[in-house]
């Protein structure tokens, strides 16, 4: 009952929160209500008993990539007003295909009940770790997806610095290796002997 | 004995390979006299092992040999060796090859003794030796086809050798695109032999032979032949093509514009041989056949008679031996039509002799003359080239089959061969090659009183203040710069060397090579061929021929020949123009040899040239440029410029295209 | 009582959300690259949802990798998104054809 | 008397089961709540005498007995302060964002475990929890910029944000180091599996996984050294300058519960939790001193107020880092030291090494 409470009004912020990603006029808040969605749907998740990957979804895409996206969304200089131009043009034509989609989806889940039967899910016992079970899938079965996964982040990790990396004609940087480097001896005074002048000293 | 014989034939075949990769690669790093030196020793060593493999066999009994020396591929079943079959008939073939090829060696000194090519010409001809060679020995088609064309290829380098004469150059592509011909008919026959044997190997392909028979193939719908009557046929054609018979015998005159000892070595002696030599290697399979035996006789006659004709009327000096090359090649592609495959091989081995002779006689006058080969401006050269002139009138009396010489023995049992074949046409061929003597006596010695009797018809210049190696190009034709002179010992040593076996050879070995059973295990007869039997029924050795020979027609009718030379050129010159003027529809005729090479021209030459016009103003132009290249180009251009339309570059309409398909895949999935 | 298909009408109404969000926002690359989010999103939906129901813990490996993939490919469109605006001084689609046919 | 307590328990077993999970879980977590009030309150004071005293002055002394009412009149103070709105700022966004921030601040605490069996939500993936809404609460202080509509402020965030985002990578790691010897990631029993004796304590084998834990804390709460994102001589006072009154005072609770949550942390996660620093000592259990190895809320407390006193001697110690220095540090220093770490702790594991991983 509780649960049914929590699904639907999760599920109702959720359908909110993904129309306010697509609606906003400001992409800020796109992304806002994007993460949003993504809480929402860590929510459901943990109902669903996947709190690794409802915990994951938090600590990677809210933490990690909407920061990203909010970043760049926010640095950027962009013109929204021509973005947006051609939106009602372009939204009964997005409506109708995505009502053509919702159907097509809503006709095979339940019409046809995609063909298979499910059973009800097996409450799991209180010392039951998803987290643990799906470590050892992972480390045992998927272990050659699970090293390209890591290949994949890296070329990422790479991409993305190479991309955006650039060096900048005239900037000035300290090295502070070098400073603390130096030999006060030999690196700041210059002793310079001189002859005297003569006789002058008192 | 016989573990050292592969030795024996690698070196036999390699001596002459390696003088030849010496002097030509090694060219601009050895004296003139090392490049022949060792390439004398190179042949000198293959004529002495030759030599030694040929007395083992007649004298000390060794029996053939089959050896392979190297595996040099596999495809499927099919193996392809690199091997010799040494039997008798080939330890004959190399030993007269390495033999004129020694001598011709030995000439070429004097010969070529100006030439700036000398070294190069040495490379050749050993090089040529090598593949000769290699012909002969080969235990397989592969090999054999090998050195057929690499026979092919030195003939067109010679043929070419002086590279800057237009002349040379149409010659060789001539002789080049003529064997092309022969080449296509030999490489399909080897091709059928492959087919319906699966094997290249001599023996195996013969051990086949039987059961090719009764066999049939369509090469046309509905039209059913005999195999080995195709497989003979198209190998014939080689044969014609290597062999220059007619059809395919346009190259040979023309090849004259090679060195004479080139003239003499491959024009003559061994390589134009190397058809009969094949013939005479495939008697099993062409034994098979009777009807391909009557086509070579029908072809081997009218080459002996016809080409013989057009001799008479030439007036270089090497062409008239060209021309009767072409005759006496006929007559061995007779004997061979008549299953006398023996007295083929005898022939050529008593023609390469003294047709080697010959050329080479023919060589010294034109040294002489200093490279002037038109006869009308010779004339009288007896007393000034003593040597030269008694041994070409040795070489002469050979070649028109006079009693005793050499020729005489092989040409008179053609004659008598294809007198006594039943084969279809053979009636047709006796009378040719009966009446070839008579014209054979005739341009003989036509060419002989020409050269060397009657009154000289040059002129001899004293050089006008002019130096005299200014060069013999200055001077007029017929004209030279000081009497000819008796050639140098070098060029007179292999002249006096050929004459001897052109003199005594028959004597000795009519015999045993006729009829001795000397090429059992080499030559197949069919027992249903007779004509050796009834021969030698007719022998009783080689005094009795001799002396028989009065009352045969060939003397007689050669003898009239000569007669006739004598009174045309010796005792009336002016009755030749007079009759060729009375007789000028024949004179033409002749003096146009037959109008091959004008039909021919424009047959096959404007022919190939008009289908490639066709091709290319057609086929390549509207075709291929038009059509595939710009067409496909264009076609994708078009198709291009309609799709760029979808290629916005816009992200979205992918994105549309992405999503509008997912909903169609979907709703196919649906409504399925 | 909430059953499979529940999540699964979410999941899919959040997928024809997604859907007609990239029509809508058709011009704004960040925007398009959320609606993938969002898409990815409702797949992943639909992999848990699926995972629970047959009692197979493989479906929420393959959302793990989802979410590993779609984090690189975030990154990688974000850094060229970055890179773009640096040389464009837009993020506009409609400026950014110059590949087309 | 006695009757009204009868009814009470009456009445509360008459309630049916999710009301009695919902009023129990809200009774938790004002007990958490209220007293963590009053430790931030308290904080505040702490900070400023034991600075004062570091720095040879006096510090508040006025308000009450030795100033110990000198929070309770600053939080007067600041909730009578009036809340200003810049113009053209996101009025919802500005005011949502120092709720966001205090409220994961807060909401942390629910698996921190003060004491044996004393603890909210005995979650499974505590520790996900935990790196998961500290990520979160980078939100308050983004929104607060960017909803500001100030350049000072929106800077601010920026470099905060990106601080932040960069050091939980490298505490995340470190935690990762904890999860892996304990094998769990239920904080309760990270604790358990330190008990022994001091020798057991994950600090020992994790030592340079718990400075960088410990560096990366004070990063993260962009505390001084790391306090570049407010860095009053250089942009003012970062991603909170727009802010006044009662929002302001959120922040500020916010970042000093945050204080407290990594000094607890630190304190379950390498140090033993409650468990006594003299425990396993067998020859003082049966002396009147006996009672010091017995696990107690006490120990937890006392080792958290020494990180927390860490905490201020930091900041009246260290310079501030340049930016760029700070970025270099969590990077290219620690995130390398943590996977090379975290690959030996693998080796000790799979070794197993004692006492740890035996």
């Amino acid at each position: 009952m509780a649960a049914t409470i929590v699904f639907i009004v999760l599920a109702a912020v959720l359908i909110g929160a993904a129309l306010g990603v697509i609606t906003s006029r400001n992409p800020v808040h796109s992304a806002l209500f994007l993460v949003l969605a993504f809480v929402t749907s860590a929510g459901l998740w943990l109902l669903l008993e996947a709190e690794f990957l409802a915990l994951i979804l938090v600590l990677v895409y809210v933490g990690a990539v909407m920061v990203l996206f909010l970043f760049v969304v926010m640095m950027l200089d962009i013109n929204t007003a021509t973005l947006r131009q051609g939106f009602v043009r372009y939204a009964p034509l997005g409506v109708v295909v995505a009502v053509i989609v919702l159907l097509e989806i809503g006709y095979v889940v339940w019409t046809q009940k995609l063909g298979v039967t499910f059973g009800t899910p097996v409450p799991h016992a209180a010392t039951f770790s998803n987290t643990r079970e799906l470590g050892n899938l992972i480390y045992t079965t998927y272990v050659y997806p699970f090293e390209i996964a890591a290949v994949i982040l890296l070329v990422g990790i790479v991409a993305a610095i190479s991309l955006t990396l650039r060096r900048r004609a005239g900037t000035r940087t300290q090295d502070p290796a070098k400073q603390v480097r130096v030999s006060a001896k030999r690196g700041r005074i210059r002793i310079v002997k001189m002859p005297t002048q003569g006789g002058q000293a008192e | 004995m016989t573990q050292s014989m592969p030795a024996i034939f690698l070196l036999i075949v390699l001596a002459p390979l390696a003088a030849a990769v010496v002097s030509g690669i090694f060219m601009r790093f050895i004296p003139r006299s090392a490049a022949h030196w060792v390439t004398i020793l190179g042949v000198g060593l293959s004529f002495a092992l030759s030599a030694y493999v040929l007395w083992q066999m007649l004298f000390a009994g060794m029996g053939s040999m089959n050896v392979t020396v190297y595996d040099w591929a596999m495809v499927g079943n099919v193996q392809f060796q690199v091997g010799f079959l040494v039997d008798r008939l080939t330890a004959l073939m190399i030993t007269v090859v390495s033999f004129v090829s020694l001598m011709v060696h030995i000439y070429t000194i004097g010969y070529m003794a100006d030439d700036p090519g000398y070294k190069r010409f040495f490379s050749y001809i050993s090089l040529f030796t090598f593949s000769m060679l290699m012909l002969v020995m080969a235990n397989n088609f592969l090999q054999l086809f090998f050195g057929w064309e690499a026979v092919g290829l030195v003939s067109y380098l010679l043929i070419g050798f002086w590279y800057t004469r237009p002349t040379a150059i149409y010659a060789n592509l001539k002789a080049f695109l003529v064997n092309r011909v022969g080449d296509f008919g030999f490489l399909l026959g080897i091709a059928l032999v492959l087919m319906y044997t699966g094997s290249l190997n001599y023996g195996d392909v013969f051990s086949h032979a039987p059961q090719l028979a009764g066999q049939t193939i369509q090469l046309f719908p509905g039209v059913a032949w005999a195999v080995p009557t195709v497989i003979c046929l198209l190998l014939f054609v080689g044969a014609m093509g290597k062999s220059a018979q007619v059809p395919l015998h346009v190259w040979l005159p023309d090849s004259m514009e090679g060195p004479t000892p080139i003239s003499a070595l491959i024009h003559a002696a061994t390589m134009v041989t190397a058809g009969i030599f094949m013939v005479a290697r495939m008697s099993p399979l062409f034994e098979l056949s009777n009807t391909a035996l009557s086509v070579v006789m029908v072809i081997g006659a009218i080459t002996a008679m016809f080409m013989g004709l057009v001799g008479i009327v030439q007036n270089d000096i090497k062409r008239v031996i060209a021309y009767s090359t072409l005759s006496q090649l006929g007559y061995m592609a007779t004997a061979l039509g008549a299953s006398a495959y023996a007295v083929s091989i005898f022939h050529l081995m008593t023609h390469a002799f003294f047709k080697a002779l010959l050329f080479l006689g023919a060589g010294s006058v034109i040294i002489a003359m200093h490279h002037e080969q038109d006869m009308r401006h010779m004339g009288g050269l007896r007393k000034h080239m003593p040597i030269t002139y008694a041994t070409f009138i040795v070489g002469s009396l050979a070649l028109i089959a006079f009693p005793g010489f050499s020729g005489f023995f092989s040409k008179d049992t053609i004659i008598e061969a294809v007198h006594e074949s039943q084969r279809a046409g053979s009636g047709f061929a006796y009378w040719c090659v009966l009446l070839g003597a008579f014209v054979t006596a005739l341009y003989t010695f036509r060419m002989l009183f020409l050269t060397f009797h009657g009154k000289p018809r040059y002129v001899i210049e004293q050089n006008h203040g002019q130096p005299a190696d200014t060069g013999h190009a200055h001077m007029q034709p017929g004209h030279l710069p000081h009497a000819p002179k008796e050639s140098p010992w070098v060029v007179t040593a292999p002249l006096i060397l050929l004459a001897i076996p052109s003199l005594i050879i028959g004597w000795p070995l009519i015999e045993p090579l006729l009829y001795g059973n000397f090429f059992a295990g080499s030559i197949y007869v069919s027992p249903a061929h007779h004509v050796m039997q009834s021969l030698a029924a007719h022998f009783h050795g080689s005094g009795s021929m001799v002396l028989e020979s009065i009352a045969s027609p060939t003397l007689w009718v050669a003898l009239s020949g000569v007669l006739v030379a004598w009174l045309f050129y010796i005792f009336r010159p002016t009755w030749p123009e007079k009759t060729a003027k009375a007789l000028n529809p024949i004179y033409q005729l002749l003096l146009h040899k037959f109008y091959f090479d004008e039909l021919y021209a424009l047959l096959i030459a404007g022919g190939a040239r008009g289908l490639g016009m066709l091709l290319w103003r057609f086929g390549d132009e509207k075709i291929i440029d038009g059509g595939l290249v710009n067409g496909s180009a264009n076609a994708v251009g078009r198709l291009a410029r309609i799709l760029r339309r979808s290629q916005s570059g816009y992200l979205y309409h992918y994105a549309f295209a992405m999503i509008i398909g997912l909903c169609l895949l979907l709703g196919w999935l649906i409504l399925r | 009582m909430i059953t499979l298909f529940d999540f699964l009408a979410l999941s899919g109404a959040l997928f024809a959300i997604s859907v007609a969000g990239i029509f809508l926002n058709r011009k704004n690359v960040i925007l398009l690259l959320m609606c993938i989010e969002l898409m990815l999103l409702a797949a992943n939906f639909n992999f848990i949802a699926f995972s629970r129901y047959l009692n197979d813990p493989a479906g929420q490996i393959f959302v793990f990798f989802i979410l590993t993939v779609a984090a690189a490919e975030s990154a990688i469109g974000l850094a060229i998104l970055v890179v773009l605006f640096r040389n464009h001084q837009s993020i506009n689609v409609e400026d950014i054809d110059s590949m087309k046919g | 008397m006695s009757s009204v307590l009868h009814n009470l328990v009456m009445f509360w077993q008459a309630l049916p089961a999710g009301w009695q999970l919902t009023l129990r879980s809200l009774a938790g977590i004002v007990a958490i709540m209220l007293p963590l009030i009053l430790a931030v309150a308290y904080l505040t004071l702490a900070e400023r005498r034991i600075i004062g005293f570091m720095q040879v002055r006096i510090g508040p002394n006025r308000v009450g007995p030795w100033g110990l009412f000198q929070p309770f009149a600053d939080v007067l103070k600041l909730m009578l302060k009036e809340v200003i709105l810049p113009t053209n700022a996101n009025r919802f966004l500005f005011l949502t964002a120092p709720i966001i921030s205090i409220a994961t601040a807060f909401a942390a605490w629910a698996v921190v475990p003060f004491s044996k069996g004393v603890i909210l939500s005995d979650a499974n993936a505590g520790l996900l929890y935990i790196l998961a809404l500290s990520s979160f609460g980078v939100y308050g202080v983004i929104l607060s910029g960017w909803a500001s509509n100030s350049k000072y402020a929106f800077l601010g965030a920026m470099r905060s944000a990106a601080q932040m985002v960069s050091y939980e990578i490298a505490m995340g790691f470190a935690l990762v180091g904890v999860l892996l010897a304990s094998q769990s990631l239920n904080i309760n029993q990270i604790v358990l599996s330190q008990g022994g004796n001091i020798g057991h304590w994950y600090i020992w084998p994790l030592l340079p996984l718990f400075v960088i834990y410990l560096v990366s804390g004070v990063a993260e709460t962009n505390r001084a050294p790391f306090d570049v994102a407010e860095g009053e001589s250089e942009i003012v006072a970062g991603f909170h300058v727009e802010y006044s009154g009662t929002a302001f005072a959120a922040f500020f609770l916010a970042e000093y519960a945050n204080m407290i949550l990594i000094s607890a942390l630190a304190t379950t996660l390498f140090c033993g939790g409650w468990f006594s620093p003299l425990q396993g000592w067998a020859w003082l259990a049966g002396t009147p001193l006996g009672f010091l190895t017995h696990t107690s809320f006490i120990w937890f407390a006392i080792k958290t107020c020494f990180f927390l006193y860490c905490f201020l001697w930091f900041r009246a110690t260290f310079p501030r880092y340049r930016y760029d220095q700070i970025m270099r540090l969590g990077w290219k220093v620690f995130i390398p030291i943590t996977v090379v770490w975290l690959m030996l702790e693998g080796l000790a594991i799979v070794i197993k090494l004692p006492p740890w991983f035996a």
